[in-house]
């Protein structure tokens, strides 16, 4: 954001402006930025999941759209989407189905906010980074859950009512998971994190003792739930619940859910690679050249990762998804964090 | 020609070349080239048309043999997503193609309806299958069958077969495609027959 | 609390497994046949749409009555000598491939062809006229047949052929079971050399 | 056990209801009176010797045109003709119903063929659902299809088709309907399409909705 | 987790929380729904995810074959089989065939006999995978599918170079069997492919699903069949298999030359949870693969010369007048045909008992006090097939 405004100082006719106009066209570039990247992450994955899952299943996946392995081929089901008829169900509760879209969207833009893509730049530079980035993807779960009220369908209830439960439940992990490296950082701050993490692989928190190494898994875990994706793809089900919670919803709104989706998933990688996985440094030290393209490319790997589990994995039933959260998981991050506090007090680190 | 010919006509000859012998004809050139081309785009029309066909999602709607066929389609030996037509859609809601595979019932076909009721436009319906077509083998003691899907729902493609193999399922979407294109593909039935069966409204 | 463990383990362990089976499937080649630029070569006896060399077709109406579904029809006209073709059609909002009408004709006429993709816009263009009655009426008996030199079957095929029990006079003579005889056919269809995409 | 000796315990067991042996060479089956199939079936399940735990088919039958002697003549029966419309016919069927049920024992490894016959009057079956659980389905099936009524039967309601459909099926003098709850079952003539799709013009005779291969 | 001890007699009438009326909610799931394989519908009543209810709603694809066994002849009749297991239309094919020839009585030459097994084992190894691959369906696993899907294409093109159809065979005449085996060759790539099968395959399957840990997890112990209530329900094939009773019609109450062969009948053991359970059925199929494969070798290595079939093609068939109840082994169970016939050439009745009818039934009973991803679970275990179902 600080780059950004100075970068706009420079330029002619922006001089003369002051620092409150600058903020906001600041601001305001900042955010069309943003969503154009979350926009552009959505068609990328959309694709790429498509292609993963075809190459792991002895296929190709698209081929044909665009020329070259249906690079296209997103770009065409987002056209058509917008072409799409909307139906708004004539029992659904009008003014929730219209917006609850917009809420899961608006959930996961806003934590998008946080994000340090390079030395110095991410859209806001915000003391409680993390803190934030949670509280803002919370959001999500009042969109899924109203728009499965909203539906007035009884499958979408189920999936509302089952994704809030999970999503809920699986904040506390996810959160829980990162507290270790909020200790040895000390900051919440986003930028300070990877800082933190300077000085080649060996100096990222996923390596830096054994017990972080858990908590990353553990992170993993949780993101995929609180991604809503396979195998907890709970509120979709799409053997059971039809289709979940998006059972009612046609054209644009469904295109909404389709890239809070996506988007979400691109975000919590990419929280992974900034918490643990040293955010835009390079494995050897002193090849950074390129930080913005080093933090994608590894968020891109996480998203792989979890594309790779997803096509993989049964799904697990509804209570033991419970199970798993409250009874291995946040014993087991719980345990990370008081293993990491005593690692840290043994080696003199916190002095 | 006369009856009297000494030898058979060579009319049947070519008959049977035009029934039997598909060469790449113009058309076909055509809209390969297209394809080929088709992200460079000329019109917002022709653009949407472009998204259109290059993604068309059918609605998981399974009803008999042909939906096993319709399964190993999209599976892994022919892989309908190679045509981005591999999202099956659990809810109508989200699909823009029905494949109605397989033999309609009387019971099944207030569902049928309802469930291309529910789906958004633009919408299309391929017929796959004799059952679906026109009551296939159950056509003449088959008291609870539908004898033909295009007594309830509009259908754009019949894809015969029983059941299709799944490159007729595929090749009917290409059909499909070149519908949304706006033009007529290759394959379609030899114009001879298409007349001739125009001027005999049903059997006799 | 040994089982919690062992189940976290087990979990662990057989996730790790799967996942190594499906990312051996990454590196290797999809077997996926890409349908309109690659084609399947039919084995001999495959069974695409039904095809009738009306130059043999001498209307005996086998095909027609064996037909389970009742999807040939044949029309003709005068009697005896004076027979004629007028119709020969196959609806394919119908027939269902099962190959019977081929087994017992008698002439070797109607045989499977190796062609299976053709989807259509309308259902009418399903029934497949095989002859235009505006042009042409094939003669049905053998010996109005051999006086317009039509094709006519072989004499000495017919008495080469084992005596069945119900041997029916000229316009339906019976031919052994046609079992074997199918590469025969099909073996000048034009299945491999359809035209390609590209 | 021999099937004749299992007849014979039958016999002993029901007296009057056990009405004959028919020694067929395929099938051997024992004849028994409608009244008296539930006890004849509980009896069979329970007996030690016996022991037929399992009701392998129940299958119901319309004997309408059936000749007992064997040489039977099929009734033709209707259908749809090559247009689609339904066969009307004015004849009215008048011969028995029927019902057989096929026995296997997993114990004995033995198996026993009931039938019983009703007047197509009257049409009606004590039902053995209570006896072996999966003779619920088949009984409801041959209701539906054959217009059996099974006394007793705890749900007796259509199996396959529609609780409004009318008439049943496998009943020898069924006419196919035309039409049912609105939807059309006879065959319509092709070019009598409700909704008639335009075909697609062909490629470039229309400026305007053609592909940029065109443009 | 085992809920199905929960006892739910009566939940309506209860006030669960006082001055809130509860009721249950009505469930409809179906005709059009992907975990229903095809169009089954069930009803259902649940208290959130505890099914109370279960009713299901078949006939959906009621095809009137039964009608149309009356219409057509006894050969033209084995088209229509084919389209009742359209999983496995050699092995219903092989059960009318049967059934004729009770009447009929011909001398099917062993050759027919040997190639009518061959291609009803593949047929049954085709519809086993797709029964795994659909169940793991079910359970959220999308890459089995395809990999079944993919074996069973190997099949298909087997069976399409004997018989000439892709999925729908019209193989089996009364009498024999309609062509004999293509060439050598054909029967190197039989046993080439059911090795490759032994070998490779089944341990893909194994490592992907079958041990997986979350799979077993959702299946053990849930949906338990006992053998008391498979039997009263009449269940056949897998699913009283699973349940523990060793019963197979191949062994028990043996038609063609099953006979001849040396097989094993798996059972379910209930390895990871109660005997009965899900995973048990599921394991059966598994294991029947590999017993399919044996008698597809033996079969193989002992194919006699000679003719095969006994009633020339061109016969009209004429049955005896009698009746006949026969029944087989499908894939999906014990398959019986019941045919009365008057003299002719059409069958005066034809009764079909489909395995997967009675198997369904059980979900009435067992449905109850599950979960509502359970009961797909219970579902997809019993492998149903609506053609078959409805008829």
């Amino acid at each position: 954001m600080e780059i950004l405004t100075a970068w706009l100082q420079g330029l002619p006719g922006f001089g003369g402006m002051s620092d409150q106009g600058l903020f906001i066209t600041g601001a305001a570039l900042m955010a069309t930025l943003m969503f154009t990247v979350m926009a552009l992450c959505a068609i990328v994955f959309t694709w790429m999941e498509r292609k993963v899952a075809g190459f792991i299943q002895s296929r190709y996946g698209p081929m044909r759209t665009g020329r070259w392995h249906g690079w296209a081929q997103a770009v065409a089901d987002m056209l058509k989407i917008l072409g799409k008829e909307d139906i708004i169900p004539a029992e659904a509760d009008k003014g929730l189905f219209v917006f609850a879209p917009l809420l899961v969207l608006l959930g996961s833009l806003l934590a998008w906010a946080a994000v340090p893509w390079a030395p110095g730049f991410s859209a806001a530079n915000l003391d409680l980074g993390l803190f934030y980035i949670f509280a803002a993807s919370s959001m999500v779960v009042m969109g899924i859950l109203m728009a499965g009220w909203a539906s007035n369908n009884k499958w979408a209830l189920y999936g509302a009512a089952r994704g809030a439960a999970q999503m809920v439940s699986y904040e506390i992990p996810l959160a829980l998971a990162t507290i270790p490296v909020i200790m040895h950082v000390g900051s919440l701050n986003t930028q300070d994190i990877v800082v933190a993490q300077q000085g080649g692989i060996l100096n990222w928190f996923v390596l830096r003792d054994p017990f972080l190494f858990i908590a990353f898994w553990m992170y993993f875990i949780a993101s995929i739930a609180e991604t809503n994706r396979g195998p907890f793809d709970m509120p979709e089900t799409e053997s059971e619940l039809v289709a979940g919670y998006h059972t009612e919803y046609t054209g644009m709104r469904f295109a909404f859910f389709f890239l809070a989706e996506y988007a979400n998933l691109f975000l919590v990688s990419v929280i992974a690679v900034m918490v643990f996985l040293g955010g835009w440094w390079s494995p050897i030290p002193g090849l950074d050249f390129a930080p913005a393209l080093t933090f994608v490319i590894k968020g891109v790997l996480m998203v792989f990762l979890n594309m790779w589990v997803r096509w993989t994995l049964p799904r697990v039933r509804v209570d033991q998804l419970m199970y798993l959260c409250w009874k291995v998981m946040i014993p087991v991050t719980l345990l990370c964090i008081v293993g990491s506090g005593v690692l840290m007090i043994t080696s003199g680190a916190l002095g | 020609m006369s009856r009297d010919a000494k030898t058979p006509p060579a009319g049947y000859d070519v008959q049977r070349e035009h029934m039997l012998d598909f060469k790449v004809d113009q058309q076909l050139e055509q809209v390969v080239e297209t394809d080929a081309k088709n992200f460079i785009l000329t019109t917002v029309d022709e653009v949407f048309n472009w998204a259109k066909l290059s993604s068309i999602w059918p609605v998981t709607f399974g009803l008999a043999c042909c939906a096993i066929e319709m399964m190993a389609t999209s599976a892994t030996r022919y892989d309908i997503d190679r045509f981005g037509a591999g999202a099956f859609r659990a809810t109508p809601r989200q699909a823009d193609l029905m494949i109605v595979s397989g033999t309609v019932t009387g019971k099944m076909a207030q569902r049928l309806k309802l469930i291309y009721d529910q789906m958004p436009e633009p919408k299309w319906v391929i017929a796959m299958g004799s059952c679906a077509i026109g009551g296939g083998p159950y056509f003449k003691y088959g008291y609870h069958v539908v004898k033909g899907v295009d007594q309830i729902v509009p259908v754009d493609v019949y894809v015969p077969g029983c059941p299709p193999r799944p490159e007729v399922l595929i090749e009917g979407l290409m059909r499909l495609q070149d519908k949304i294109r706006g033009r007529k593909g290759r394959f379609v039935t030899p114009k001879w027959v298409t007349d001739y069966a125009k001027k005999i409204p049903y059997r006799k | 609390m040994v089982q919690y463990f062992q189940d976290i383990y087990a979990a662990v362990g057989s996730a790790l497994v799967g996942m190594g089976v499906t990312i051996k499937h990454i590196w290797k080649k999809p077997v996926t046949l890409q349908y309109p630029d690659e084609r399947q070569v039919m084995p001999p006896r495959f069974r695409g749409f039904v095809h009738n060399d009306m130059t043999k077709c001498d209307s005996c109406g086998i095909c027609a009555k064996l037909c389970p579904v009742d999807c040939i029809y044949i029309e003709t006209e005068g009697k005896g000598k004076d027979r004629y073709m007028t119709r020969y059609a196959i609806d394919y909002n119908k027939c269902i491939w099962c190959s019977m009408c081929t087994e017992n004709c008698h002439t070797g006429s109607i045989t499977m062809s190796h062609d299976y993709d053709h989807s259509v816009y309308d259902r009418r263009t399903l029934v497949y006229e095989f002859m235009d009655p505006t042009q042409q009426k094939i003669p049905c008996h053998r010996a109005t047949r051999e006086e317009l030199g039509w094709w006519v079957e072989p004499k000495a095929e017919k008495k080469a052929a084992p005596a069945k029990p119900a041997t029916k006079p000229e316009a339906k003579p019976e031919a052994a079971p046609e079992a074997d005889a199918k590469p025969a056919s099909p073996a000048d269809e034009p299945s491999g050399d359809k035209g390609e995409d590209k | 056990m021999e099937q004749k000796a299992i007849y014979e315990l039958l016999a002993a067991k029901l007296g009057e209801g056990a009405l004959a042996w028919h020694e067929d060479e395929v099938e051997p089956w024992a004849e028994i009176a409608p009244a008296a199939i539930a006890d004849a079936c509980a009896f069979l399940r329970e007996d030690r010797n016996t022991d037929f735990n399992q009701l392998m088919c129940l299958s119901g039958i319309d004997w309408d045109g059936y000749d007992e002697a064997g040489k039977g003549k099929s009734v033709a029966i209707l259908g749809y003709d090559e247009l689609g419309k339904p066969e009307v016919s004015e004849r009215i069927a008048d011969g028995d119903l029927g019902v057989a049920y096929h026995l296997y024992s997993h114990a004995q490894r033995h198996k026993f063929t009931l039938r019983v016959r009703v007047p197509r009057a009257v049409a009606e079956v004590p039902s053995v659902a209570h006896v072996w659980p999966t003779a619920a389905w088949h009984e409801r099936e041959a209701w539906d299809l054959v217009g059996i009524r099974f006394t007793g039967h705890p749900d007796l309601r259509r199996m396959l088709l529609d609780e409004a459909w009318e008439g049943h099926p496998l009943r020898k003098d069924y006419m196919m309907p035309a039409k049912w709850a609105g939807v059309p079952m006879d065959g319509r003539p092709y070019a009598d399409n409700p909704f008639p799709t335009p075909e697609p013009p062909a490629g470039g005779d229309q400026p305007g909705a053609t592909g940029p291969a065109e443009a | 987790m085992a809920t199905g001890d929960k006892n739910l007699t009566g939940w309506a009438d209860q006030d669960h929380v006082p001055g809130i009326k509860s009721e249950l909610l009505e469930l409809n799931m179906g005709p059009q729904h992907p975990a229903t394989h095809g169009v089954l519908r069930l009803l259902l009543k649940t208290d959130g995810e505890i099914v109370y209810q279960v009713t299901p709603v078949i006939g959906y694809l009621h095809r009137c074959a039964e009608k149309i066994a009356e219409g057509v002849n006894y050969k033209q009749w084995v088209v229509y089989t084919d389209r009742f297991d359209y999983l496995a239309p050699v092995c219903c094919n092989h059960a009318y065939v049967t059934a004729v020839e009770k009447l009929l009585k011909p001398e099917v030459p062993e050759r027919a006999e040997h190639l009518r097994i061959v291609t009803a084992e593949l047929s049954r190894i085709a519809s086993h995978l797709i029964a795994l691959a659909t169940f793991g369906l079910d359970m959220g696993a999308w890459t089995p599918l395809l990999y079944c899907f993919r074996e069973r294409e190997e099949i298909l093109n087997l069976l399409e170079r004997i018989a000439g159809g892709r999925m729908l065979y019209n193989y089996f005449v009364p009498g024999g069997v309609r062509y004999d085996v293509p060439d050598e060759q054909w029967i190197k790539d039989v046993l080439s492919f059911i090795t490759m099968l032994e070998t490779k395959k089944i341990k893909d399957y194994n490592d992907l699903l079958s041990y997986n840990k979350i799979f077993i997890e959702r299946t053990a112990d849930v949906g338990v069949i006992d053998a008391e209530t498979a039997k009263a329900y009449a269940c056949t094939g897998p699913v009283l298999r699973g349940s523990g009773v060793k019963f197979d019609c191949r062994r028990d109450d043996p038609y063609s030359v099953y006979h001849k062969f040396d097989f094993e009948i798996p059972v379910g053991m209930g390895e990871m949870g109660t005997v009965g359970d899900c995973w048990d059925r599921y394991m059966v199929r598994v294991r029947e693969i590999e017993q399919s494969c044996r008698i597809i070798r033996q079969a193989l290595d002992t194919l006699p010369e000679g003719p095969y079939q006994a009633i020339p093609l061109n016969k009209m068939v004429k049955v005896p007048a009698g009746a006949a109840y026969s029944r087989t082994e499908s894939a999906k169970g014990e398959i019986g045909h019941y045919i009365i016939s008057d003299g002719g050439q059409i069958a005066f009745r034809n009764k079909v008992r489909s395995p997967s009818f009675c198997n369904l039934q059980v979900v009435e009973k067992v449905g109850v006090g599950q979960m509502v991803s359970d009961l797909v679970a219970l579902v997809g275990s019993l492998d149903i097939v609506l053609g078959e179902i409805d008829r």
